[in-house]
């Protein structure tokens, strides 16, 4: 008798307002504490299945449940608490910031949870410590370099200290040190987690699971390491591991 | 189109005052009844669309140029009562940020782009629309036509107010017949660009197009491997 | 004919002013950039006596009959006084007064019509009443024009949003607007960047050959902010927005911020009431 | 005595608009057929650099010239020329693509050039082969997945054959094959060209030389294996090798 699994999705579908179908039937299992790297080639429908997983695309077939509670668009206050439980890192750090300074950026979501004041400021001040963005405080978001923007944008959702946590290629446009920096945060966050990256090197160190999406279905689900030693399968599905690197 | 400062006089002003207000208590009345998650933002994004093409100039002939009024579009896109409020938001900000329109007068610049305009134009698209059939390219005619006569719609409440309120010397029936003639030719420019605008949405996100009816696609299920 | 020379005039003139607006400033703040940061009494005053005091003030002008010369030109002296003690350098001020231009077009045509006595200026021969209602509106609009401009450059965008919040603005504007707010930086940096891409492969605008481009330009942009939009939307709700953002409740004005916002209507009554005493 | 170089950058300084300076004084010197790597870490200024280099962001200090062509913002009809020699691609995609179709957008460049009909078709066509999204050629660029977005962007400014290329991370987002596709399609091409990236192998793979700019100012220009070899240099700059890599 297993618990109850923090994520859960079953026979996921779903189309573009454009007639576009992105996702074919998707089926994925998390429990709760594991980390998990989704992989698979450009346009495989990562992202919009990470979108999938607090409502912001409804599910148009299929089910997600997020810690047993399902997610359903129509449903505003189940909305609220799964998107509390739920923090997503956007592929694109413009879609993510959006207030006129880092500092009220990063506060966006602890205040609407209810922090205030003192509590509010010491949080703020935690996450930008944590990525490195101490001196940034004051500075509007659309100002900074593309990396900048990443790091503060991993920063807003770490502060809201999510249960589960899904990030989008959060190492792209990171300078090496900033992408180890990285890794040792989210290693030492004890917290369900997907993370989508192209960078194999990066889901090998940090998850012991992998799944593979292409072409909308999931086609391989299994640990890294062993994933990752399976040239053909990476083959098939534009995966590589750099050159000089083996598992 | 911005009426200034001192141009119609307080009484006429503050009638039209009164009836955008009406206009506006209507609209916000009519919105709240069709909002849901994300209407506030997408006429928050309406507003900044027609606040950016306001500022968009496009060659009209010969070295001069002209500009968007937006009504009808905003209409055709997310509904006649979000128009009314996105636009009154619009003439709000350019009046306090920008000087652009007096600020005793935004209740007149209100009546005339924001509920004119609209209503005038939304009015024009769906009689436009039920003549067409039914398919995506009508869309953009209908709202093409809205675009067309919004604009001398919205000069013709100026002549109104010009007629009731002004101090100036010019006869009625000249102001009118210039407004209305160059409003015209103005409204060609906002026919064209309304028609792509809805045209480009309606061909990628016609979800997005309040005047239009989307018909949900098929899913289809493939097998996992 | 001549009406229709004269409108297509008024609105080169608009794109004449926006260009002077725009050209010089680029991917910054739209709130900040009409904003002028200084230390003064002007800008440490909130924005709704602020706002309440140029609308009073607004009023008072446009209510004075044209012919009360002496009375405008108190207005001019007071509102400069206040442009003065907000630091505001004077040529932004009346670089900014061009947005009225094309209305000053249609006022130097007023003269040329009318009825009644007829005076000659040069080769011209001009209307008393034309005359008259020229200035009316150059003199008016003029004034609404600076007053406008001292408060937006003494007042921040979303002050002033604030501001028109607390005199009752509707939620759901006060909502509409301050997403356009938020999105008119975004919009404007795409216009920018999609600017940049354009022109970084080639391409100039020069005229009506170019109108295809830049309309599919438009239609691209609406697109493009409005998915923007309602993906930082989507990025809002993630993190728990529902409808109101963050801001700390400022204390309650004290009657001495009152009187000194209030203070530039109240001149300008007095100077109205005086006149009035004159007048009957 | 040598030829006019391809790229001259003499003690260019910058500063934003709101005040914050991002370049304090670069010099570079780029000579016809280089391809150069441009390292540095997160908000450096190298995207400002980039941004110089046809005159987007105009020479505030110091001068920019390419091919011996002075880079002035004043000058419309050199900044036309320079242009269309050089060829940017953005970091971020949304910054390059803007017309309602992929193909649109390719033949956006090539048609300012002059270039019509079957030859701009064809130009189109080996652009989208190049970058393998012929398929893509009808949709709307901002409807593509991140990663495709990037490829489509790749291929833009590839599409007008520019004599200076000059890439701002642009193997970011890729998967893993695109990423090594795009680097076959970088080495075949015979031109000028700057990279900038955080991928410190992808750098030494594809150029000789590589410079570090920290801070805004050049703090090393060299033989890329050499630069890599440095430890102590990539770490006061936040660089890192990738685990598992050496040089
Ligand atoms: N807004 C959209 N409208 C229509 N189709 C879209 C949209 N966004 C993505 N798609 C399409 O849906 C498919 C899946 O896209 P998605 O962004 O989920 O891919 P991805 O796996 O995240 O790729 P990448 O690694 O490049 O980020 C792609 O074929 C893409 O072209
Ligand atoms: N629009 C802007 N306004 C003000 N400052 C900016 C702006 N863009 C960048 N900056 C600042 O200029 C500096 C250099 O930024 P730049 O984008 O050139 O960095 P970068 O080296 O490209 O970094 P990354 O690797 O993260 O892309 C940074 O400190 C950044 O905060
Ligand atoms: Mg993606
Ligand atoms: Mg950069």
């Amino acid at each position: 008798m297993s618990s109850t699994p923090s994520l859960l999705i079953e026979n996921l579908a779903f189309a573009y307002p454009d007639g576009n179908q992105a996702l074919y039937g998707v089926n994925l299992k998390i429990e709760k504490g594991e980390r998990v790297a989704l992989l698979g080639p450009n346009g495989a429908g990562k992202t919009t299945l990470v979108m999938h997983m607090n409502g912001i695309h409804p599910t148009a077939h299929g089910k997600v449940e997020v810690a047993g509670q399902l997610v359903d668009a129509k449903d505003k206050e189940s909305l609220k608490s799964i998107r509390s439980k739920v923090g997503i890192v956007f592929q694109d750090p413009d879609d993510q910031l959006f207030m006129p300074t880092v500092g009220e950026d990063i506060a966006f979501g602890p205040y609407n949870m209810g922090k205030r004041g003192a509590e509010l400021a010491a949080i703020v001040d935690d996450a930008l410590r944590l990525v490195g963005m101490s001196e940034f405080k004051d500075r509007p978001p659309h100002h900074l370099s593309f990396g900048q923007r990443r790091r503060v944008a991993v920063a807003t959702v770490l502060a809201m200290k999510p249960e589960i946590l899904v990030l989008d290629e959060p190492s792209s446009n990171l300078d090496p040190a900033s992408r180890r920096e990285l890794a040792d945060i989210l290693r030492s966050l004890d917290i369900t987690m997907v993370m989508v990256t192209h960078d194999l090197p990066y889901a090998l160190e940090l998850c012991e699971r992998s799944v593979i999406l292409s072409g909308g279905v999931m086609v391989a689900d299994g640990n890294t390491a062993e994933i990752l030693k399976n040239d053909e399968l990476l083959k098939a599905n534009r995966l590589e591991l750099p050159v000089g690197f083996s598992v | 189109m911005h009426i200034p400062d001192g141009f119609i006089d307080l009484p006429t002003s503050a009638v039209f005052a009164a009836a955008s207000a009406g206009a506006i208590a209507y609209s916000l009345a009519g919105a709240r009844k069709q909002l849901d998650e994300k209407s506030a933002p997408l006429a928050g994004l309406t507003a900044v669309f027609i606040f950016a093409v306001q500022m968009l100039n496009f060659p009209v002939a010969a070295g001069t140029s002209g500009h968007l009024l937006g009504g009808a579009l905003a209409a055709v896109l997310v509904g006649p009562y979000a128009a009314t409020l996105a636009l009154t938001v619009v003439l709000l900000m350019q009046g306090f940020l920008f000087a652009d329109g007096g600020l005793s007068a935004i209740g007149l610049n209100v009546f005339n782009m924001g509920v004119l305009g609209v209503w005038g134009g939304y009015a024009v698209f769906l009689l436009v629309r039920k003549v067409l059939p039914k398919n995506k390219s009508s869309i953009s005619i209908a709202a093409a036509a809205g675009g067309l006569i919004s604009v001398p719609i919205a000069a013709v409440g100026f002549v109104i107010q010009y007629a009731i309120g002004a101090t100036a010397t010019f006869s009625v029936s000249a102001v009118l017949s210039a407004m209305v003639g160059t409003h015209i030719l103005i409204g060609i420019g906002e026919a064209i660009i309304t028609a792509l605008t809805v045209g480009a949405v309606m061909a990628s996100r016609s979800d997005l197009v309040f005047g239009w009816k989307n018909e949900t696609s098929k899913l289809e299920i493939r097998a996992q491997k | 004919m001549r009406f229709l020379a004269v409108y297509f005039y008024c609105y080169v003139a608009r794109t004449l002013k926006i260009k002077v607006e725009t050209s010089h400033h680029h991917g910054h703040d739209v709130g900040e950039r009409l904003y002028i940061h200084r230390h003064s009494v002007v800008h440490s005053l909130p924005a709704h006596p602020k706002i309440i005091a140029a609308l009073l003030f607004i009023f008072t002008v446009v209510a004075t009959p044209i012919t009360w010369w002496f009375n405008f030109l108190g207005y001019f002296v007071l509102i400069l006084v206040v442009a003065i003690t907000a630091k505001i350098p004077l040529k932004t001020l009346f670089t900014r007064a061009l947005i009225e231009v094309p209305f000053v077009f249609f006022a130097f045509l007023m003269p040329f019509f009318g009825k009644g006595e007829v005076v000659s200026v040069g080769p011209f021969d001009l209307y008393q009443e034309g005359l008259i209602a020229a200035a009316g509106i150059l003199i008016k609009g003029t004034l609404g024009v600076l007053t406008a401009i001292t408060l937006s450059t003494s007042t921040t965008a979303r002050e002033m949003l604030r501001g028109l919040e607390k005199l009752k603005l509707p939620t759901l504007m006060v909502q509409i607007a301050s997403f356009m707010l938020r999105y008119v930086n975004v919009v404007n940096d795409e216009m920018e960047r999609m600017k940049v891409a354009r022109e970084s492969r080639g391409f100039n605008a020069t005229g009506i050959k170019h109108w295809k481009v830049l309309a599919t330009a438009a239609g691209a942009l609406f697109i493009r902010s409005y998915e923007r939009g309602e993906r930082v939307h989507l990025a809002m709700l993630s993190r728990g927005y529902t409808g109101i953002l963050p801001h700390e409740e400022p204390p309650k004005l004290s009657k001495s911020v009152w009187f000194t916002a209030l203070a530039l209507p109240i001149s300008a009554l007095t100077i109205l009431a005086i006149s009035l005493g004159f007048n009957i």
